[in-house]
């Protein structure tokens, strides 16, 4: 029987491989899959938590996350294209102009 | 005359940003007028005071930010009647004395100076301690200008450095303002920082202790007492003669007057307690500084030097504990200020006339320039605390009282009568004395007119206040017989009782 | 009274300001030459009159404002003048009056002639309330002011530069005006000192007050009140230790050294223990009373020797100026006041009187002080001769001169008290004094006309300049003669002393030794120094290079020992303190300015533009959060 | 089955909502005119701008303390309306600074404007509601519009910066979600009032303490990230940089003072609970940011970042008053703000004047130091103004920052931590030097003779100088209204109970 705490190790496991990269990857696609890899991860736990509690609200939050990383993504890759346009590479080791 | 002390205070101000229209020309001109109307003002409220009151006079009282307990609250009494008189003075004078053919931009000098003046006055007027805070911290501001605008070669990292020690040191004073503020509040269940609602409160010894260090940061610099007074040389050898003359006579009073008006009362046991350490650092100060003075090859750095010895003597009058000394180093604060506002004034003429300040470039002046070398003796007479002099009264009166206190530490800083001589004479000699050794200096020009006009005032003083002390020493005996028997009220510990010696008590064991 | 007393004191301070304010600018004016003199002269006859007036009715005491008045202090300008001070006053006033005569001529080419009158007259100011004030702090007043005077005044040629000490041991009036100002500012602190305690025990710097309620004070206390006033006294009578500024204080004008460094303001110092005798004859400081007598011995015996061959003729006089200081601390050590005073008059008139013939040589001499290169002088300064041999024989005690009566009662005195080796130290010291006062009066008038050799053209002084002289001749000879007279007078004030019978009895012979001394003292320098021809004075250079010799010479090495051992560390002392103060002191505070500043420039590294850090250093603040949630939770 | 809802309008109190509401409408409608005709000159926007501005800010005046509204999701307490108004008092300061005499390329689309207005809605939405799901809602529509709104400076530095924040936000969005979660777990609530009650009843469980903290945590770094508290600030000095100079000092305000309330709504929550974990580690992250903050400060060349660290050091400061969590000190985060405000916008309008189209003084820098010495002698109103408002920030008094500064540190001294208060008395020194230093340039150093009138007043304009004349006044008369705005304020933060 799959009970809630297997959800919620899964979120954490998720959580832990979208943080991690985060903090490893250097081009920054991956950078923003990462994020939401992240952001997937905390949906799972409130669709869990929800559940488990019968509560509707950790499920709004879940679908209110979503919409979020939607607009994120959209913006997200708006910058992106913009970006690329400027250095012609999305390696944060270039994009690093300002500094000090 | 209801407002006379808000009229003190924001007449500069006032007068100050409708300077910033004058024009550049007849800057000058307005400076001396303003200046000199707010002498005239200071010497009325001289008149209209009552000696006969030891209290606090021309008391205005406006809330400002009623629920903190800020408020605009002015008073005066003997202890700064007089400071205020002298700083209208000596900015009057500073004003004349300014060559407005080598000051560029007349016009924001004379209007620093005078947002300068307000702030002065107002440090020596408020008896809120956010208002004395804001005054405090507000003069270093022009001053900053004055030293950075018009200075030497290195004039900004002086006038910084100026900035920020003092800064720095005055912000740990407001920090323990604020705990006194707490502590009232806690005793009383108001926010005030009402000086005079202040004196109420009673502390523990140990919290004494600490607010007294607390201050003691802001006033300490502020002395400068050593080792915190490295900025000073630095500001005065680079600041413009106003600038030297302003600070010496002034700025460095404030210090010592917040330790009249803060510490001593506040903190009666403390402050009984701190007098070792206090005598000590006043010691060094004294001797030490007066051995670096002589070590010095430049005249201006000598008066610096100079001036922190004698600060020293303030300082330790301000906690000789009874009457003569604390009176005496009162008065040793007028005396000072005359004095080294003076000399540095004599510096400055100097300065003009060659460009340089360096001691060995002179030689002989005395015989090119009588009277500025008259003047200048007289100053120095003044200086070393010749008897008749107005040096001498202070002085003696401080280590008069102080040998109550510490006799040992009255001979280690009755020791600045023979260094204070050497460094002195040894600048005179130097400068004014031998053979004309360098003839660039030949044809050098006597003070003229407007120099004079600077200068003989100060030697009116000198002699005056010399000779008839009586009328600035009585209100200032007065004010300060009041808050010895404060103190001595409010004082906690059997040996500060002992050591604080009011009125009453010598009465009684009359 | 009130007038009088008035007159008395401000007259010279009148002329001051006539000289100074109107004249400062103005070449030499003979105006000032006049007008100067002749208000000393006033202040002299309002002296004598209140001599009488006090000799017949008693002190006059007046206030005539407050001074400083704080707490319980409270200090007037009040004069008091009694039998003591009016002793001071007709002599200050007197030797003042004919100093400034004298000053007419003697600074006649002088450009800042005015300048001289004004200081002068300053200093007479200083010295009348110096002796007239009725409290201690009136006292330190013109204490202070003399000392500014005598400054002024010994630097009063400031122009001259520096030499080194080889040339001229006193370096230079400046360098000479400064050292004198300083040491007596080391005393001045003992004064204080005194002072102080005097008020804080007393309550009150009136010297009636204070005399009335010293007895009621503890042993210990007087004893310090008693060293620390008389450590002031040593500063301006310059005794041992601080003795070195006088010598060198011949370099100012020889008026100056006639009325400041020999007759006044140098016995300041004796009229301060003489003042205050009340405290100085209390059994308790018996022990501090005897010191100031043997100090005194000491220093007449140390003075006179360092005179035996002294080639400088101020020098020489300036030595028996201390040595004679010396024997009036002894007298007022052993508790007779009036004879101190006496001396102190007596002494007043004759070395003022010895001072101004020296001045008369200088002014012939072209301002030459060697008296190697003099000799033979008599012929063409006569009356000068006179006057130096009359205050020379007072000076060395013989009779019927000022000398003889005043110095030989110390004498007397000294073996009146039973302190014998201080009786015979006195004895032995007089026998030099003449040696010395003869050896410089035969090398400078009698001998070979060595001047010649120089190519000097003396000539003898103006006219009016000695008969302004001979008031003090005329005291040097008969002063002597009214020791009852003064003592009489005096005892009104002053503790008599009178002599035991014992002492009585011996005085003759006592008496007769002290003169075979002088008289041989005499004889010696005559054979010595007064031959001419084969037998005449050569200089010896075996004794020259002497240890004796050059001990004296150089002073027993005593200036040399403050310069090597005060002065120049003094200087480096400082001069390392400046060095502290820059590296050290301000040094700090700049440190924790750099520090703070590199720390930034070291933290921004950290702010290297690059997301992937940031975003890591965010990821390590998360996981430290909550790595510390972790600990914290596991603690708690 | 659901059951059919049935809520009436009264109980919705749309009132709650009008605020925002304006707002978006005010958004939706510039948009709507730009869609009727288009190039219509951006004075029109502004303008109009401020008119929504100025009725959204009739409504929230309007509001009734201490309403809760729409599904209970709105809370309109006192420091909701304290913020709004501080929010759109900043707005309406900012928005006039389009109005420059020089042509910006992002003041010539009206979605500037429609995106702004946005963000408002969003910052107010975050302020006024104590539910972590319209928080988060606020917060993101509002980053997402103040992302945009960087990049639309359109220049190389702006992309930078946008895609710094944005990428450094969503990753912190991750942990406002993860903590939330954490929470939600925990205490089966996403209402911060229930969450309290839920893990007050549950405290004593073994391991809650642990779990607490956890999501305490998360929510602290999300939050220390929007704050600029270290070391989640090394976004600013860049954004701000990157960011046209109004934006910068618009986001060194805006933002903040929502994410406090915030914060404050969060964190006093924990340390009511007696979490003391959070009030340590809020205290020893406030005390680096703002010394380290200050530090770096000191050694930069560009006034700009200069200024972009001391808002990070000013945030620091305010972020240990929510530590102290006194009402006090609560007051104190409001007054704080509320005079920073003017001074901090006022110096960033200074830059703003003196902005070129290009970087004509540095070859990276828009406002190096250099740009301004001497400029006493070329403008001397400017320098005086410029002046005043560094005076201002270093804590000089009378000026505004000064009674914000006191206020924190006496609350600091109520509670005990003296030692904090002299660690900010310390800050303010040191903060002093590099506002001096802009000082001393101007005052006391020799112009550069490129340097004239003309160049240093490159971008003026009436609404420039009528802006700036109102933040000075503010500045330097802040003595005077000093008494009425703490009554306020502490009135409102007393009423929501904090």
């Amino acid at each position: 029987m799959i009970g809630i705490s297997h959800y919620l190790i899964l979120s954490g496991i998720l959580f832990s491989i979208g943080f991690m990269g985060v903090l490893r990857r250097k081009n920054l696609l991956m950078l923003f899959f990462a994020t939401e890899v992240m952001l997937n991860a905390v949906n799972i736990a409130f669709a869990a938590i929800g559940n488990y509690y019968g509560d509707l609200s950790g499920q709004m939050f879940a679908f209110f996350v979503i919409a979020v990383a939607a607009s994120e993504v959209a913006v997200g890759l708006g910058l992106l294209i913009v970006l690329y346009k400027k250095y012609g590479s999305l390696d944060l080791d270039v994009i690093a102009t300002m500094k000090g | 005359m209801e407002h006379i002390l808000s009229i003190l205070i924001f007449f500069p101000l006032l007068a100050g940003i409708l300077g910033f229209v004058v024009d550049k020309n007849s800057a000058k001109a307005y400076g001396i007028s303003v200046a000199a109307v707010e002498f005239l003002l200071s010497l009325w409220l001289w008149a209209s005071f009552d000696t006969t009151n030891a209290g606090m006079q021309f008391g205005e009282f406006i809330p400002l930010i009623s629920q903190f307990g800020i408020s605009y609250n002015v008073g005066v009494d003997g202890i700064s009647l007089f400071i205020v008189i002298m700083s209208a003075l000596m900015t009057l004078l500073g004003i004349i004395l300014l060559d407005e053919s080598k000051i560029a931009n007349m016009k924001n000098m004379i209007v620093s100076l005078l947002f300068l003046e307000m702030t002065m006055v107002g440090v020596f007027l408020s008896l809120d301690a956010i208002i004395f805070y804001l005054f405090w911290e507000l003069s270093l501001v022009p001053m900053l200008y004055i030293i950075g605008a018009w200075g030497g070669p290195t004039r900004v990292y002086a006038a910084v450095k100026f900035f920020l020690y003092t800064f720095a040191g005055s912000l740990v004073m407001l920090v323990g303002l604020l705990t006194i503020a707490y502590l009232y509040h806690l005793e009383a269940g108001v926010w005030t920082f009402n000086l005079l609602d202040w004196y109420q409160l009673d502390l523990s010894v140990g919290l004494q202790f600490w607010l007294f260090l607390a201050l003691f940061a802001g006033f300490a610099i502020k002395v400068p007492m050593f080792p915190f007074h490295t900025w000073l040389p630095h500001a005065h050898g680079q600041a413009p003669t106003i600038g030297s003359v302003i600070l010496a006579a002034v700025l460095l009073k404030m210090g010592t007057y917040g330790f009249v008006r803060f510490s001593l009362p506040l903190f009666p046991d403390a402050s009984v307690q701190m007098i070792p350490f206090i005598l000590t650092l006043s010691v060094i100060m004294v001797i030490y500084t007066a051995m670096v003075a002589f070590a010095q090859k430049d005249m201006k750095q000598v008066i610096a030097y100079s001036s922190v010895s004698h600060m020293g003597i303030i300082m330790i009058g301000v906690f000789a504990m009874n009457a003569e000394g604390l009176g005496g180093s009162i008065f040793l604060m007028l005396s000072h200020g005359i004095v080294s506002g003076a000399l540095f004034m004599l510096v400055g003429v100097i300065y003009e006339r060659t460009g340089t300040k360096i001691m060995s470039e002179f030689g002989g002046l005395a015989s090119i320039m009588p009277v500025y070398a008259t003047v200048f003796g007289i100053m120095l007479m003044a200086s070393v605390g010749l008897p008749l002099t107005i040096g001498f009264v202070g002085e003696f009166l401080v280590l008069l009282g102080f040998y109550e206190v510490s006799p040992l530490g009255t001979v280690l800083a009755g020791t600045t009568i023979i260094i204070g001589s050497i460094y002195m004479l040894t600048l005179f000699k130097r400068s004014f004395f031998g053979p004309v050794t360098n003839e660039k200096n030949r044809n050098l020009k006597d003070l003229n007119a407007r120099e004079l006009t600077a200068l003989l005032p100060l030697v009116a003083i000198v002699v005056w206040l010399g000779v008839y002390p009586k009328p600035v020493l009585g209100p200032i005996d007065t004010s300060v017989k009041k808050l010895l028997v404060d103190m001595e009220y409010k004082a906690r510990t059997p040996e500060a009782k002992e050591t604080i010696i009011s009125l009453q008590r010598a009465k009684e064991e009359k | 009274m009130e007038t009088l007393v008035y007159i008395a004191l401000f007259a010279p301070f009148v002329g001051s300001l006539f000289a100074g304010l109107f004249f400062a600018r103005s070449p030499k004016n003979i105006i000032v030459g006049i007008v100067n003199p002749a208000l000393i002269f006033i202040s002299f006859l309002a002296s004598v009159a209140l001599a009488f007036h006090v000799a017949e009715y008693g002190e006059v005491h007046i206030k005539m404002m407050d001074w400083i008045s704080v707490g319980n202090l409270n200090i007037p300008f009040g004069f008091l003048v009694d039998e003591v001070s009016v002793t001071m006053m007709v002599v200050v006033t007197l030797v003042s009056t004919v100093v400034h005569i004298y000053s007419n001529g003697y600074m006649d080419h002088d450009k800042s002639f005015n300048r001289f009158f004004s200081y002068l007259s300053a200093f007479v100011f200083s010295m009348m309330i110096l002796v007239m004030s009725d409290n201690f702090a009136g006292l330190f007043i013109g204490w202070e002011g003399v000392g500014v005077c005598s400054w002024l005044l010994i630097g009063f040629w400031y122009h001259k530069k520096d030499v080194t000490p080889d040339i001229n041991p006193a370096i230079s009036p400046s360098y000479a005006a400064n050292e004198a100002f300083i040491m007596n500012r080391i005393a001045d602190l003992g004064m204080l000192v005194g002072l102080f305690l005097i008020y804080w025990n007393v309550g009150s710097l009136q010297y009636d007050v204070v005399f009335e309620k010293l007895p009621h004070l503890a042993d210990g206390l007087l004893v310090s009140i008693a060293i620390a006033l008389f450590i002031g006294a040593m500063g301006k009578s310059a005794q041992f230790p601080l003795h070195t500024w006088l010598t060198d204080a011949m370099e100012g004008p020889t008026p100056v050294s006639a009325l400041i460094h020999a007759a006044t303001m140098v016995t300041a110092g004796v009229f301060l223990v003489i003042r205050a005798n009340p405290l100085y004859s209390l059994d308790a400081v018996a022990g501090v009373s005897y010191f100031i007598a043997a100090l005194g011995t000491f220093v007449a015996f140390y003075a006179a020797s360092m005179a035996l061959v002294n080639r400088d003729l101020k020098r020489i006089i300036a030595y028996s100026t201390l040595s004679q200081l010396g024997y009036m601390f002894a007298a007022a050590g052993l508790g007779a006041y009036w004879i101190a005073l006496f001396h102190l008059a007596a002494h007043a008139f004759f070395k003022a009187l010895l001072f101004l013939g020296a001045g008369n040589v200088m002014h012939a001499m072209d301002d030459e002080l060697d008296l190697f290169k003099m000799g033979g002088l008599k012929k063409v300064m006569r009356g000068t001769y006179i006057y130096m041999g009359v205050a020379s024989l007072a000076l060395a005690g013989i009779p019927p001169l000022a000398g003889y009566f005043s110095k030989d009662a110390i004498i007397e005195t000294a073996f009146n008290e039973g302190t014998y080796i201080l009786w015979f130290s006195l004895v032995f010291t007089a026998g030099l004094t003449a040696f010395y006062s003869f050896r410089q009066v035969f090398l400078t008038f009698e001998g070979e006309e060595r001047y010649k050799k120089y190519g000097f053209h003396p000539h003898e002084m103006y006219k009016y300049v000695l008969v302004a002289m001979s008031p003090l001749a005329i005291l040097a000879v008969v002063a002597g003669w009214f020791q009852e007279t003064f003592h009489e007078f005096i005892i009104a004030v002053l503790p008599d002393y009178e002599m035991s019978h014992h002492t009585h009895h011996n005085a003759w012979w006592l008496g007769l030794l002290v003169l075979a001394f002088a008289v041989s003292g005499i004889v010696i320098a005559y054979k010595k120094y007064a031959q001419k021809g084969e037998n005449a004075f050569k200089q010896d250079a075996e004794v020259e290079n002497g240890f004796l010799y050059k001990l004296l010479m150089n002073q027993y090495y005593v200036p040399y020992f403050y310069v090597e051992f005060i002065v120049k560390p003094y200087t480096v002392i400082s001069e390392k303190f400046w060095a502290i103060d820059k590296a050290v002191v301000d040094g700090t505070v700049d440190m924790i300015a750099k520090v703070l500043y590199r720390t930034g420039d070291k933290t921004r590294t950290m702010q290297n533009g690059n997301l992937s850090s940031y975003l890591n250093w965010m990821g390590a603040g998360a996981l430290l959060l909550i790595l510390a949630a972790a600990v914290s939770a596991v603690m708690g | 089955m659901l059951e059919p809802v049935k809520i009436s309008l009264e109980a919705l109190n749309l009132a709650t909502l009008m605020p925002m509401l304006i707002a978006v409408a005010g958004g939706l409608i510039i948009l709507t005119i730009d869609l009727i005709k288009e190039n219509l000159h951006k004075s029109l926007y502004v303008m109009l701008t401020v008119l929504i501005i100025l009725i959204d800010m009739g409504a929230t005046l309007g509001l009734n303390v201490n309403d809760r509204g729409f599904f209970d999701v709105m809370l309109v307490d006192g420091i909701a309306i304290v913020t709004q108004i501080i929010i759109l008092v900043a707005s309406a300061l900012f928005i006039p600074l389009a109005l420059t005499s020089k042509r910006f390329h992002e003041y010539s689309y009206p979605e500037f404007f429609a995106l702004f207005l946005f963000m408002l809605a969003g910052l107010q939405f975050m302020v006024s509601s104590d539910n972590l799901i319209l928080i988060f809602i606020g917060l993101e529509t509002s980053s997402l519009a103040l992302y945009t709104l960087i990049a639309l400076h359109n220049r190389h530095n702006s992309f930078e910066a946008a895609v710094k924040y944005f990428t450094m936000g969503a990753l912190a969005a991750g942990f406002f979600t993860m903590g939330s979660a954490i929470l939600y777990g925990l205490s089966g609530s996403l209402e911060l009032n229930q969450i309290a009650d839920a893990l007050q009843a549950r405290m004593i469980e073994p391991g809650m303490l642990a779990l607490v903290i956890g999501g305490a945590s998360f929510l602290l770094a999300a939050f220390a990230f929007k704050l600029s508290l270290f070391p989640f600030h090394t976004w600013a000095p860049d954004v701000y940089e990157g960011a046209s100079a109004p934006l910068a000092g618009y986001m060194s305000i805006v933002p903040k003072i929502a994410a406090f309330v915030v914060s404050m709504r969060i964190f006093e929550m924990f340390i009511k609970l007696n979490v003391e974990w959070v009030q340590t580690s809020i205290l020893v992250m406030a005390v680096i940011t703002m010394t380290l903050a200050n530090i770096m400060a000191l050694v930069q060349e560009d006034v700009k970042r200069m200024l972009a660290y001391s808002s990070i050091s000013h945030a620091g400061f305010v972020m240990a008053a929510i530590a102290i969590a006194t009402t006090k000190s609560n007051s104190a985060v409001f007054l704080y703000y509320g005079l920073f405000m003017f001074t901090n916008l006022g110096a960033f309008a200074m830059l703003w004047v003196s902005r070129h189209k290009h970087k004509v003084h540095h070859a990276r820098f828009d406002h190096p130091y250099e740009k301004f010495a001497g400029m006493i002698n070329i403008m001397p109103m400017g320098a005086v103004v410029m002046a005043l408002f560094m005076l201002s920030l270093a804590g000089v008094p009378p000026f505004s920052v000064f009674w914000g500064k006191i206020y924190i540190m006496s609350s600091a001294v109520d509670v005990g931590m003296i030692w904090l208060a002299i660690v900010m008395g310390i800050n303010s020194a040191i903060s002093a030097y590099y506002y001096l230093k802009l000082i001393v340039y101007m005052f006391l150093k020799e112009p550069s003779t490129t340097i004239t009138e003309e160049t240093v007043y490159y971008n003026v304009s009436k609404p420039l100088m009528t802006v700036l004349g109102l933040t000075v006044f503010a500045t330097v008369a802040s003595i005077f209204f000093v008494d009425p705005l703490l009554e306020y304020i502490t009135h409102m933060v007393q009423v929501s109970g904090y």
